[in-house]
């Protein structure tokens, strides 16, 4: 029993970071259907700039371990990664916008490379240890093991995740957002700036991940320039199981992928952790084939 | 039908024996790319130093050597690709070899090319299991590293270890032996094996999987990175007892990883190195001033491959391949920082050297 | 000032393909102008110019005295030059209401959009009735009255609309041209395309023949209705 | 005449809450040029779509030449011999004119990957037959541009054409036409009412969907008028025209001036 | 260019007809189908591009491919030359589901892994000639092609794209657990197909010309037919494709089974290669690369995805001598490119030569009475 709390609870704090990173995915990707292959760099870009804010900075900002310290780097990054997702969208991104959508892969492809070796030619390849880790007490829930930090975390993950599906669902922007991702052209009809809304979604979703990048760094401690790539990958699976643009569904999706993960390991072991996540979802959209939460539409002919 | 590539189509190799001027090249695949990008530097700045120190003293039979490093990345494709640009250079031997996987290969195409290989890191049993004449480990085998530490679980009188292996054939290849040993003995038990998958940062539900079932001893037989995660995830979880590594966990940053206190006391099985035997640290203080960084994980053993190829050179009097294999056959009592050096007849070390360190502060020291 | 949109000496092409030739037209403050001329003439590229979905290669536009032809479509619709397109462009996977909504994105006050879609919604109840559907699942005609009432919500000072009679039922036709009229008597001037040419000609005050890229024949309804040449091509008989 | 080539009965369409088709029965003959009118949202297309396997009925039987086609899949029905044109424009816009006429034929042409492969005789000659049928629909039709473009770059007009003389490709037994007039000026709707004439005259039945009225009452030997996802009338042209509930519910009775100006349309085309 | 009627109207449109979206509004977006062709597409096909389509191409590509060795026969030049040519074949493979069909696969490196690892075990193992592990290997990708593609191929877009990958990461990570693939470590020592007297190498490089070569040819041949067609109809309009009685299901199945038995026999050529495989070559990364060949060249062009391909393969090769730098150019080039060549560096180009066609028509002209009286 105690055991069987202890799985959801890690599947569901696993679960919540995938969400975390698949949030910001999800929104680029239900506007304009880009598989950002560098979002997960982002997400790395992220943790590093923190890790340079804390270190060369670290003095200024009182050097402290306190949460505030970690709150207004994780800003900072936030800001950086933000702009980050901006040039990338703007150099690699909007040249391609009446091609093909799947020559947007080969830049998102290009850029991620480009980031990976970009920074471990300016960090170098060694892992780095974030100079300011969380510490946290840990607690008990039904006998299974838990700390404050992955809670908070995780009620992070919820509020984000409500706050964007508000700005999507309620705003004006929003909705603007959904008018793009289904026609473009359409959109320059009713006089909405398509260039900055795109803009704005890969501002606040290349944010996103970056405030997940500082807290993998202060959470976990070690950042790399590959750590991005594996839970780059978890995303676009989350965000994709989820329903496709759909930000509810991408923190489910991720909530799902972390609990599968999680009982996988614990049914089949740790080796066959993946084969079980995947094939459960191969199997899962077999039968829903719109994802967890994409809406069915009798597409009209 | 010769082209400018040289060699022709039709014999064995495209290496022609141009055996007296100009340096001899020593040829290293090495990864500066991909997930073990930071190993590269490492190995190089080893073996460089190596070969400064010969060239300094008049090279090998008045010839000097000269280092040649291709980027392996740990792939197997862009390994072997490396591998054949080191042919096409003209190394006489080969230094290098990482990743086994990467490494293994790259073996058919030194050996078609009949460049005598001495692998300074990779070591899964595979790369002899194959019995090629021309390829040679430098570093304990899996087989040697898996008896050190069931030898060292005896000791400290474990009942039930778990062990743990990041899925890649060296990991794989150190808990497969392991447990093997393990089993012959009745005392002990294997009471859990994970693999994980290296490049992530949560490892809760392997860490929760080999907790289930208590284990009083754990084994890590993957890499640094996910080794100080690992440690660091244990320790959160509650676990207080004996967490032992391998030697591609052996690397200061596990300490600062896992951090500081959840590390103190982690033991590994790891080869001889400067930083653990008397009188090391002048090698070490030398490779600072040198490269103005520390040595890392595989340094020595590279700066030891080039030794001993230099050495074999030496003695068969010859770059030729046959007459430097017998030499390497040869070699007896040869010091390097494994211990004095034979090979045995599978052309592995007869004596993986493996200690056991402790991670004491923020160093690993050896443990007495 | 009395003209509200003024087109000079336009010429647009597509690559190499020239679709407008030193076209010249106006449309005057609260005039309803519509454009004849056969497929591929060239009407669709005027509103595409114009709106600033297409890039002119040379010429100017001018609407309520500002020069709008380097202008970004977004600047435009600001302006209060409103395009429906042909083929409607149904926001498909948004309700009804939403794709209202949209209609309304660049209006700020929101208390104003919610009276234009009240005025919608009376002018065309069968789109009440859907407000909740999906504009993708709509019947044809549902989708152009869509469209129209979209761009109504944007609140036009002019007003392009390219053959929105298009796959409407002979009543609703009527309702459409009715509407048109009603729009205009409250002060928008009218642009207009429509395939309908008697329809056309009947609602508006003004109207161009196209052809090849530039204007053929220009005049005042009744008198194109007259003309041999519009009766031949466009009415027929 | 003895049994029907279409025998739809009963048919009831609905999504959700929205009954779109309730109850709707009719039967199509050889020969027959037979049209549907109905205000918009009458469930027209929603029915071509249950009849051609598009959507499944949910209640009602649709019979092709005495055998059950409901619930088919869409290529099934259409190898039985039902071809159809879309409302919106559904031409491979990036192919060109000949490969989506070559569609068309898709069924019918007999030839193996391996033919292709190994470029046998019987693939050259399957080839030849294809582009040389393309060639013979497209005369057909009187499409003027050139066939080797991509379709998409041809003018609106042409597409609508393209669209038919693909489907005719199928060499079907009956022909489904979703509104083919919208969007064709004056000249084109004669030519197009010409061509509907000549497809019937070749033997292939006529199902036609359209508002344009001029068009339908000239074309049709029969017609059907729905409302509200159900069959209010059905009789000749001349019937249609002067049935109250049709006026009511498609032309507009109330409004006498809406009716004239019906009607006037409705003249234009017959011209 | 048409000779007959020589009306006016009909030369306008046809002129007209031959416009191609140019530069309609910079910097504007475009959703998907209004995207619009490149510069150039629709205008008559130049020499260059004749050349291209014609099988002069494929001939003197072939030739080229032929000398390398003799060229320059260095171990290094040899080596990624087979390995360049072995994407080819890959990239190939993958165009016919990604290109042709239209079909998002993710995991196509999976299918290469079958086939690499049946030849490669079949060889040790069991001490089969490698040539006759090829049948099994195709049998072995149909019926993995069967199984995942059965409940899976009804998906749309981005569904099957996470289908696909997952499947590629079972098939690794399935491949890493077993004993019988060997783990981690693989199968090893792999036989070759007999040196014919060459150097080893440039024998398994001769063999693997002659391979890709049929499969290119193949697979170009496959696109001028009534199935090639049939994939382009499922890509452009799947509904428009069944109302024309085409089964998509079975059309895409058979893309899908087409481009694993590619697949397939690319990992024979890459076990012989190589000499040892193991889960390591089979990653995800690969499966990204190799979409990646068919996008960069120009999905659905033969010629396109072969240079691609080998663009894909060399380049990391290439910028080797940049060191540390490698990787980071190549991410920034592959940037270049595209937004240079935002279709792709040598695009399908869908229209048909004109003339044959104009023949046809100048014929039928003679020979029937035309229906077409409207138009004159
Ligand atoms: N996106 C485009 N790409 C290429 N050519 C185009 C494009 N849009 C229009 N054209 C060409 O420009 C010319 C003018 O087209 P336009 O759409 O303005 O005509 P139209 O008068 O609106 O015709 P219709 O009555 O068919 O709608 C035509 O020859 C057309 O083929
Ligand atoms: N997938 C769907 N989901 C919900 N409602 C639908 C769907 N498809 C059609 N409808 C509704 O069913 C009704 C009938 O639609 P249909 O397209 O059959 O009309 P129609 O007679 O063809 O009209 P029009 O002449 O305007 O094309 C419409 O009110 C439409 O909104
Ligand atoms: C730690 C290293 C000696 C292991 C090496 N990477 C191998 O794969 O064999
Ligand atoms: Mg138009
Ligand atoms: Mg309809």
């Amino acid at each position: 029993m105690d055991h069987l709390v202890q799985l959801v609870l890690n599947g569901l704090f696993v679960g919540s970071f995938y969400a975390l990173v698949a949030l910001g995915y999800s929104m680029v990707y239900g506007i304009i259907k880009l598989l950002n292959f560098a979002h997960g760099d982002i997400y790395m870009l992220g943790a590093f700039a923190g890790f340079a804010i804390l270190t060369f900075g670290g003095g200024a900002l009182g050097g402290g371990s306190s949460l505030l310290t970690l709150v207004i780097v994780m800003i900072m990054a936030m800001v950086l990664t933000g702009s980050a997702g901006l040039v990338l969208e703007r150099v690699a991104y909007r040249p391609l916008r009446g091609s093909p959508r799947l020559t947007v892969l080969i830049t998102a492809v290009g850029a991620s490379f480009a980031l990976e070796y970009g920074i471990a030619l300016w960090a170098g390849p060694n892992p780095e240890v974030y100079p300011v880790q969380l510490k946290s007490t840990t607690v008990h829930l039904l006998g299974a093991r838990i700390t404050i930090n992955q809670l908070v975390m995780m009620a992070i993950a919820v509020v984000l995740m409500i706050g964007l599906d508000l700005i999507i669902a309620k705003t004006r922007s929003g909705r603007a957002m959904r008018a793009i991702s289904q026609d473009p052209k359409a959109c320059l009809y009713m006089g909405i700036n398509v260039d900055r809304v795109i803009s704005y979604t890969f501002f606040i979703g290349s944010a996103l991940a970056g405030a997940a990048g500082v807290m993998a760094g202060a959470y976990y401690g070690k950042i790399d320039f590959l750590m991005g790539f594996i839970i780059g990958l978890k995303a676009f699976t989350a965000a994709v199981i989820g329903g496709i643009g759909n930000v509810r569904g991408a923190v489910l999706g991720g909530v799902l992928l972390g609990l599968l993960e999680s009982f996988g390991t614990a049914f089949l072991g740790s080796e066959w952790r993946d084969v079980f996540a995947f094939g459960f979802l191969i199997a899962f959209l077999t039968v829903k084939p719109t994802g967890l939460l994409g809406e069915k539409v009798t597409e009209r002919v | 039908v010769s082209g400018c590539g040289g060699g022709g189509l039709t014999s064995g190799s495209d290496k022609s024996s141009d055996d007296s001027a100009g340096p001899i090249k020593l040829g290293m695949v090495a990864p500066t790319s991909g997930s073990s990008a930071a190993i590269g530097p490492y190995m190089k700045n080893g073996a460089k130093l190596a070969i400064d120190e010969i060239n300094k003293k008049g090279g090998v039979d008045g010839r000097k050597l000269k280092l040649v490093v291709e980027d392996g990345a740990c792939d197997p494709k862009t390994a072997a690709a490396a591998a054949s640009k080191l042919v096409t250079a003209k190394v006489t031997m080969s230094v290098g070899g990482y990743c086994s996987g990467a490494t293994l290969p790259t073996l058919s195409i030194f050996n078609k090319a009949k460049i005598p290989m001495l692998i300074p890191a990779a070591n899964s049993n595979d790369l002899v299991d194959q019995k090629l004449p021309n390829v040679f480990l430098v570093n304990g085998t899996g087989t040697q590293q898996a008896a050190a530490a069931v030898k060292q679980m005896k000791k400290q009188g474990v009942k039930s270890v778990a062990l743990i292996d990041d899925n890649t054939s060296y990991s794989k290849d150190i808990t497969t032996k392991t447990a093997e040993d393990v089993k012959s003995d009745k005392s002990l038990k294997v009471v859990s094996k994970q693999s994980v998958t290296a490049g992530e940062s949560d490892y809760s539900a392997a860490v929760t999987a080999a907790l289930k079932n208590h284990p009083d001893f754990i084994y890590w037989t993957g890499y640094y990175q996910e080794g100080g995660l690992l440690i660091k995830q244990f320790r959160q979880a509650g676990y207080n007892k004996t967490i032992m590594v391998a030697d591609g966990s052996v690397d200061t940053k596990l300490i600062d990883i896992a951090g500081k206190k959840n590390a103190q006391g982690v033991l590994a099985t790891m080869t001889q190195t400067p930083q653990t035997i008397p009188g090391g640290d002048k090698w070490v203080a030398k490779y600072k001033k040198q490269f103005n960084s520390d040595p890392g994980p595989y340094s020595t053993q590279s700066y030891d491959a080039v030794r001993i190829a230099a050495k074999a050179m030496t003695d068969a009097k010859s770059t030729q391949s046959d007459k430097i294999i017998d030499a390497l056959e040869n070699i007896d009592g040869f010091k390097i920082f494994s211990g004095p050096l034979k090979f045995t007849p599978q052309h592995t070390l007869t004596s993986g050297g493996f200690e056991i360190l402790i991670v004491k502060g923020t160093k690993l020291v050896l443990d007495s | 000032m009395t003209n509200v949109l003024e087109i000079d000496s336009l010429y647009v092409n597509y690559g190499k393909v020239e679709a407008l030739t030193d076209l010249t037209i106006s449309v005057g403050q609260g005039e309803i102008v519509s454009l004849l001329g056969n497929n591929g003439a060239g009407k669709s590229s005027t509103l595409a110019a114009v709106s600033g979905v297409v890039r002119p290669r040379s010429g100017t536009i001018t609407a309520f005295g500002d020069d709008i032809t380097t202008m970004t479509p977004w600047r435009i619709v600001e302006r209060g030059v409103v395009h429906v397109p042909e083929g409607r462009r149904i926001f498909s996977r948004l309700t009804v209401h939403e794709n209202l909504l949209i209609g309304g994105y660049s209006v700020k006050d929101s208390s104003l959009i919610d009276r234009r879609i009240g005025e919608v919604y009376e002018l065309l109840p069968r789109l009440a009735e859907r407000r909740t559907q999906a504009g993708g699942t709509l019947s044809g005609g549902e989708q152009q009255m869509l469209a129209i009432g979209r761009a109504m919500v944007t609140g036009p000072k002019l007003l392009m609309l390219d053959e929105p009679s298009m796959g409407l039922a002979p009543i609703i036709v009527a309702q459409v041209m009715e509407a048109i009229r009603t729009i205009n008597t409250g002060g928008t001037a009218v642009l207009l395309i429509e395939q309908n040419a008697r329809s056309a000609l009947k609602v508006a005050h003004r109207g161009y023949v196209i052809d090849s890229g530039h204007v053929t024949l220009e005049g005042s309804s009744e008198l194109l209705r007259a003309d041999s040449r519009v009766i031949d091509a466009y009415l027929g008989k | 005449m003895t049994t029907p080539l279409l025998e739809v009965r009963n048919l009831q369409v609905r999504f959700g809450g929205v009954q779109a088709v309730s109850g709707l029965s009719f039967d199509v003959y050889e020969g027959d040029v037979l049209s549907v009118i109905g205000p918009n949202g009458a469930g027209k297309t929603s029915a071509f779509n249950a009849v051609t396997g598009f959507y499944r009925p949910s209640a009602g039987t649709v019979r092709f030449e005495g055998e059950s086609i409901a619930g088919r899949r869409p290529a099934r029905i259409a190898a039985r011999g039902v071809a159809r044109t879309f409302q919106n424009l559904r031409l491979f816009g990036e192919l060109t004119v000949l490969d989506n006429v070559r569609a068309g034929m898709h069924v019918r042409i007999k030839q193996s990957a391996l033919d292709a492969v190994l470029h046998t005789p019987r693939y050259h000659r399957s080839e030849q037959r294809a582009t040389d049928e393309a060639h013979t629909w497209l005369d057909f039709v009187g499409l003027r541009s050139d066939r080797a473009w991509e379709v998409r770059n041809l003018p609106y007009g042409e597409q609508r054409l393209v669209e038919i003389a693909r489907a005719l490709a199928r060499e079907p037994k009956m022909l489904l036409l979703d509104e083919p007039a919208a969007g064709l000026n004056y000249g084109e709707k004669e030519r197009l009412l010409d061509l509907l004439r000549r497809i019937s005259e070749i033997g292939i039945a006529v199902v036609l969907i359209e508002h344009d009225m001029g068009l339908v009452m000239e074309v049709s030997h029969r017609i059907v008028v729905l409302n509200f996802g159900k069959e209010i009338a059905e009789g000749t042209p001349a019937e249609i025209r002067t049935n109250e509930k049709v006026i009511e519910a498609y032309l507009g009775a109330e409004d006498e001036e809406a009716r004239h100006e019906a009607e006037e349309i409705a003249e234009e085309g017959r011209a | 260019m048409s000779e007959n009627k020589g009306s006016d109207f009909v030369a306008a449109v046809e002129s007209r007809g031959k416009s191609v979206k140019g530069d309609i509004g910079s910097g504007l977006p475009a959703g998907g189908s209004d995207g619009g062709a490149p510069g150039g597409r629709a205008r008559g096909p130049g020499a260059a591009s004749r050349f291209v389509s014609s099988p002069w191409f494929g001939g003197t590509v072939m030739v080229l491919a032929i000398l390398v060795p003799f060229i320059d026969s260095s171990s290094y030049t040899i080596r990624v030359s087979t390995d360049a040519l072995i994407f080819v074949m890959l990239a190939v493979g993958l165009n016919i589901v990604v290109g042709y069909c239209g079909l998002l696969d993710l995991g196509y490196a999976a299918f290469f892994a079958i086939g690499a690892y049946t030849s490669g075990i079949l060889s040790t193992t069991f001490g089969w000639p490698i040539i006759a592990t090829i049948p099994a290997v195709i049998a072995a990708a149909v019926v993995a092609g069967l199984v995942i593609g059965g409940p899976t191929l009804r998906l749309r877009s981005d569904y099957l794209a996470i289908v696909t990958l997952g499947f590629g990461e079972i098939i690794r990570i399935t491949a890493n657990n077993l004993d019988f693939t060997g783990g981690p470590n693989g199968v090893f020592g792999i036989p070759d197909f007999g040196d014919f007297g060459l150097r080893p190498d440039v024998a398994i490089y001769f063999v693997t010309v002659v391979i890709v070569g049929i499969a290119v040819l193949a697979s170009a041949r496959l696109g001028r037919s009534r199935l090639g067609r049939a994939w382009r109809f499922v890509r452009e309009d799947e509904d428009a494709a069944e109302a024309m009685g085409i089964h998509t299901y079975k059309v895409k199945f058979a893309a899908y089974i087409g481009g694993a038995i590619f697949g397939g026999i690319a990992g024979v050529l890459f076990a012989v290669h190589q000499t040892a495989i193991s889960p390591m070559s089979f990653t995800f990364l690969w499966s990204a690369l190799i979409l990646m060949a068919v996008v960069l060249g120009g999905m659905g062009s033969v010629p396109g995805v072969v240079i691609g391909a080998v663009i894909i393969s060399l380049l990391p090769e290439l910028l080797r001598g940049i060191g540390n730098w490698r990787y980071f150019a190549f991410g920034v080039l592959l940037i270049v490119m595209m937004v240079f060549r935002p279709q792709g560096i040598w695009p399908a180009r869908s229209a048909e030569r004109t003339s044959r066609i104009e023949r046809k028509r100048a014929k039928r002209a003679r020979a029937e009475v035309s229906h077409d009286d409207a138009t004159s």
